[in-house]
């Protein structure tokens, strides 16, 4: 065990895998020298060198695309997109190209590769340094899509991603890449996988369910309703595609009342499609309807940079809503 | 005079051209191509012609539903291929390239089956014809979305190169292509990172309908390779010849770690754009005309008898050879039979999830 | 009134806003002399010249972004993407320029543009020429979404679009472009106003839900429940953003039980929002669950492409399991 | 020598410089501008310079968040402000462009303001600093996504051309920005169209940490409008004069309608990337010594000298002008206050829609 930030465990990450492995590649703008603009590719040039620590040329569509190249030649990289808001130069490889290849191709070609991106608001960035787009992504047939919230979390799935077969969008909460420290497990085997939510708190008068950077401000909701003395089940769901359907289903069955918490813009976010599984799913197990506690409809903006996420009291406000119902 | 290393210059004024419009040879070097290597080119540009047709004629019967014709276009493609390693270099072609992935290695009976998405097809049906893949031969599957498979190209270069291999990967497309800021992003990572690829355009002047005057203001495609610090030839795409030899020039030299090249290719679909386009709305049947005169087959062709390797005879012999192959490929493309509906759910990832278990459930129940 | 398709609407509409208003311009891929590759701009060259009817060059950022630019300095123009597929290289316009310049500029400038695409599968056109990428669009703040099913209502949000002080996505059903004819009015003035669902077909039963180029898949499930005595009340949401809540929160408290269709994928389609919507405001006036039927989580396959849209069969699967809750 | 209209000539070798480092005029053509035009531009750097300077001693002290340097683009912006038609052309600018708005007329308490986020932003608050715009000053707002404004710029340049206004655009990126995909598609349909607009490139070696040799291979940014049929000219970005005298022939130039131009300055940033980012990371500290020995001002304030148009008194008086005038404005900025919280949900849309209006009243209750 070390004790890390998230950010650095990226780095540790990286290393440990691109020891093991020599496919294992990085590549992003100002991943070599400058070892990220947040350090989460910190030294690996120093160890590994500028062929498999390859500084891009300002393209997010050059690094989308040559990922995949390099995938199909039989590498595995792992492309660094400096912030989520600027995946969308890329959009079309990622979307038109990475998610479709294995289909395409009728399962000949496969896309291993691993693209990172530093998401949230809440660092005073305005909203080309803020957004959350993971909707688009999980609405892409072909992706997997992770969203960690703590250092072990980014660890364990990390590590599943670089090593998985099919391409994996890894989303890094930038606003907790620093925010915490923990003992993080330092085995070069430790991975965790997909689809299996992690109880964050244990309860039963509402579950609140959220993942990446939203997780902070619910577990600060969890801990303000354990002083109220409403026990709340939290519940972080790490990976977004796939999802823990069955944790979520069966929380929501035993205690009925729900609360779904992302600072993604409201209409159309991921939340939705989990409120959607839910009404389908557990109708009549539901004492309430679920509620969602969101991002605004608005661009990300900068001067109001902390009233546009969902904090603890906005998810207050929609918890009591659900137990008053 | 013998041909030596640096026989072409980039950015030439003038198109390279090898054979005269009359068939004779007008190289400015001794050719070394014996008769069968010759003939094997003559082979190569027969078949793409005829599965072209072929292609044509079974969409119009209904058992494929959409063709991108390539007549025109064999001459650049066929040199392009001869100057490849089989086997071992990579291919990032796009959809009017029959003539391309045939002489490259794709069986016939794989493009037929691609085309009427039978069980046959590697790619199991996945997309619409004129997008063939085969992993086997390096070909990578060829996607619609213009210019997106240029950058793909540029990794496995840099993939090739970073891991010493020796191989060379060339990504083939149209003039339209080269306007599309992915095109743009990956010629620029490529001459940054000195990648072994080529990227060689097939510029026929139109993008469906869109000339090459309101495509771009560059004197020429060529031109282009200025932007990212590498050379860039202009090349007759109707003289197989010409393709073959600057392409085999621009490859050793890829293969030997000088960086990136642009080759421009000038060539001309004698068809529409595709089974769904009209071009006579947007292109005056004289010039359609004027081209045809040009045909590659014709050209090649003559230069053949020139040099007394053909005759009609040989040209009967060959062309129902050809036709026998095809049709033999088109039965056996045809016998694999329809793509199985629940094959829809297989390949999203390595292995079906939970929730497309599920969809595929609920579809086949 | 005039017999048209929806393809010759689309023409005729441009051609009546040209000529009405000079600062309206076309531009796209092929609309010049082509008319456009479905003829959605055809004999507009001719009538308005290279100045008025300007064909780009192949980039879908140069289109969108060029029409932001126009739109600034004082054109409206209205961009044609020529498959709704590839509106991805031009995405970061779209999101990251065209949706946020009012937004960023304090209210500045505006972008009063329109971008038209064709979208939908069921042309045999594999997964580059079928997508339903409206969720993208409606996730994105500062765009509005249009999306309608008749020749009529095309007419009419087309004006509406085009007169519109805000950018205006506005998706196309291709595989309805020639499906029917209808009389559709030729005032010049004719125009719809977004977020008013269209009633389809009254019914007491049950509520279906759909727009776009699912609305004829929906509509014969329609009529094929008429067959069966059931009577259902079919809602044509013509407007993604700003959409109808109310008379779809409405027709649902009536009568309880709704069935979504829609034939984009299933995770995170715009169908979610609407379930999570309803689940939300609607839940004690629920029956049994709010039902997707939607496209798969798979690219838009080519040899299944009748077999991937949710047709009425699938439909009529789902509105058994809502009545027989 | 009298300057004539075509005195530059594109795809130059050695950037074209008009003042030595001595401050010596090397102009190949006699200086046209008077005293008042001249001691203008000094004043504009000046100002350049000491905004740069009082934003990071804002941010520094909490009142600003983020800070983008700009002390080594001066002169090469200045000279493009004063070849501009205020109030005519049109700009669109990036986030380095502080001597370049306040040139073209931005007023410092804007600039301020939006740094600090205060009412007197007319961009209301919504970005983070060094992000300005001006609708009245035809300034388009500065977006954070590199060259995403360079269509934008290349669309206003075809409606001024179709409505025939006679107006210019240009757009000023980094060299890094170069390499995005949508920079290419904005020249390259600038130059299909022949649209009056400059793209004016400030290369400073750097994008963030990425080096000239890592960000492209080609020989210089000029080099690149060989893509777009377009010239393409280096300049001295050190010279303000050098920029200006360009830009004006440039300028004149597009304004006749004779197409599109690239220019590229060559400039060097003295501070880090940002307040957020540490150059001691990959920038030697002898290159950034050795740039800052060739400071724009002490260029021109040498050639003012020599001119007999400057001296350490008027050096003092103009300083203390300055910073009086933006101690001034710093002070206004602040005066007018925060942005309220409810401002955010204007301006989605022209209209707030009612789910917008649902929102705002759930966040204010
Ligand atoms: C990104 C994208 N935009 C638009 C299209 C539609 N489209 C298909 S082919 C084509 C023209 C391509 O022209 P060119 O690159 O010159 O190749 P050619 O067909 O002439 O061989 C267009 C616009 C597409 N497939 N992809
Ligand atoms: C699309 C996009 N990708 C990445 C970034 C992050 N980023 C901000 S500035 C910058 C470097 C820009 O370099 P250059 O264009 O040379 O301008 P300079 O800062 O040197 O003036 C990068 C990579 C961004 N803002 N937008
Ligand atoms: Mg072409
Ligand atoms: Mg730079």
């Amino acid at each position: 065990m070390t004790v890390q930030t998230m950010v650095q465990t990226i780095a540790r990450t990286l290393d440990q895998e691109m020891a093991r492995d020599e496919r294992v590649v990085v590549l992003g703008q100002d991943v070599g020298k400058r070892g990220g603009v947040f350090l989460a590719t910190e030294k690996l040039f120093d160890t590994y060198g500028p062929d498999r620590v390859i500084d891009s040329p300002l393209s997010e569509a050059a690094i989308i695309g040559a990922a995949l190249g390099m995938a199909v030649h039989g590498l595995r990289p792992v492309a660094e997109i400096q912030f989520s808001d600027y995946v969308f130069p890329g959009f079309d490889q990622l979307v038109s190209q990475v998610a479709k290849l294995r289909y395409r191709s009728g399962g000949q070609f496969e896309a291993p590769l691993v693209v990172r991106m530093p998401a949230g608001g809440g660092v005073k960035g305005g909203h080309h340094h803020s957004q959350s787009p993971e909707a688009h992504f999980v609405h892409t047939a072909g992706l997997k899509v992770v969203y960690p919230s703590t250092p072990s979390d980014t660890r364990g799935l990390l590590r599943t991603a670089i090593r998985d077969d099919d391409p994996v969008v890894f989303m890094e909460p930038k606003r907790l890449y620093r925010a915490v420290k923990e003992d993080v497990p330092d085995d070069p085997e430790f991975a965790l996988p997909y689809a299996q939510a992690a109880v964050r708190r244990e309860g039963d008068d509402v579950v609140l369910i959220s993942y990446g950077a939203s997780m902070a401000e619910t577990l600060k909701a969890g801990d303000a309703l354990a002083e109220q003395g409403v026990s709340a089940h939290v519940l972080d769901l790490r990976s977004l595609m796939p999802w823990d359907t069955t944790a979520v289903l069966e929380a929501v069955a035993r205690i009925g009342r729900v609360v779904l918490v992302s600072e993604a813009p409201r209409t159309g976010g991921f939340v939705s499609e989990i409120a959607a599984t839910i009404a389908e799913e557990a109708l009549d197990q539901l004492l309430a309807p679920p509620v969602r506690v969101t991002g605004f409809d608005t661009p990300y903006p900068y001067a109001q940079d902390r009233e546009y996420l969902p904090g603890p009291n906005r998810i207050l406000k929609a918890v009591k809503r659900v137990l008053e119902y | 005079m013998i041909r030596d290393s640096q026989l072409f210059q980039p950015f030439n004024d003038e198109p390279i051209s090898l054979i005269g419009e009359t068939g004779a040879w007008e190289g400015p070097f001794d050719l070394d191509l014996d008769p069968a290597a010759l003939r094997g080119m003559y082979h190569d540009l027969v078949v793409g012609r005829l599965m072209d047709e072929r292609l044509s004629r079974l969409q119009r019967q209904g058992k494929v539903s959409f063709v991108a014709p390539s007549a025109g276009h064999e001459g650049a493609q066929v040199g392009l291929a001869h100057a490849l390693e089989r086997g071992r270099d990579w291919l990032f072609p796009y959809y009017r390239d029959t003539s391309l992935l045939l002489a490259f290695g794709l069986p016939q009976v794989e493009m037929l089956a691609q085309a009427m998405a039978t069980r046959a097809d590697p790619n199991r049906g996945r997309q619409m014809p004129s997008h063939n893949g085969s992993k086997d031969l390096n070909i990578f599957t060829i996607a619609s979305p213009i210019a997106s498979h240029v950058a793909p190209a540029v990794g496995a270069a840099i993939s090739m190169k970073v891991q010493g291999t020796g191989q060379v990967a060339v990504a083939s497309f149209g003039e339209g292509a080269t306007s599309e800021g992915d095109f743009h992003a990956a010629l620029n990572f490529a001459g940054a990172q000195g990648a072994p690829v080529v990227f060689f355009c097939e510029n026929n002047r139109y993008a469906i309908s869109v000339d090459y005057n309101h495509q771009t203001g560059a004197d020429s495609i060529a031109a282009k390779a200025h932007a990212y610090g590498m050379p860039g030839y202009t090349v007759d795409g109707m003289d197989v010849l010409a393709s073959y030899y600057v392409m085999r020039e621009v490859i050793e030299r890829v293969r030997n770690g000088l960086g990136p090249v642009l080759v421009e290719t000038l060539v001309y679909r004698f068809g529409p754009h595709s089974s769904a386009d009209d071009d006579s709305r947007y292109r005056p049947r004289e010039e359609v005309e004027a081209w045809k005169r040009r045909d590659p087959l014709l050209r090649f062709r003559r230069f053949l008898e020139k040099q007394g390797l053909w005759d009609d005879a040989a040209e009967a012999h060959l062309r129902a050879e050809v036709e026998a192959s095809l049709q033999a490929a088109t039965a056996e493309a045809e016998a694999a039979g329809p793509i199985p509906v629940e094959w829809m759910f297989d390949d999203v990832f390595a292995q079906r999830l939970p929730h497309l278990e599920e969809q595929r459930h609920d579809l086949l129940d």
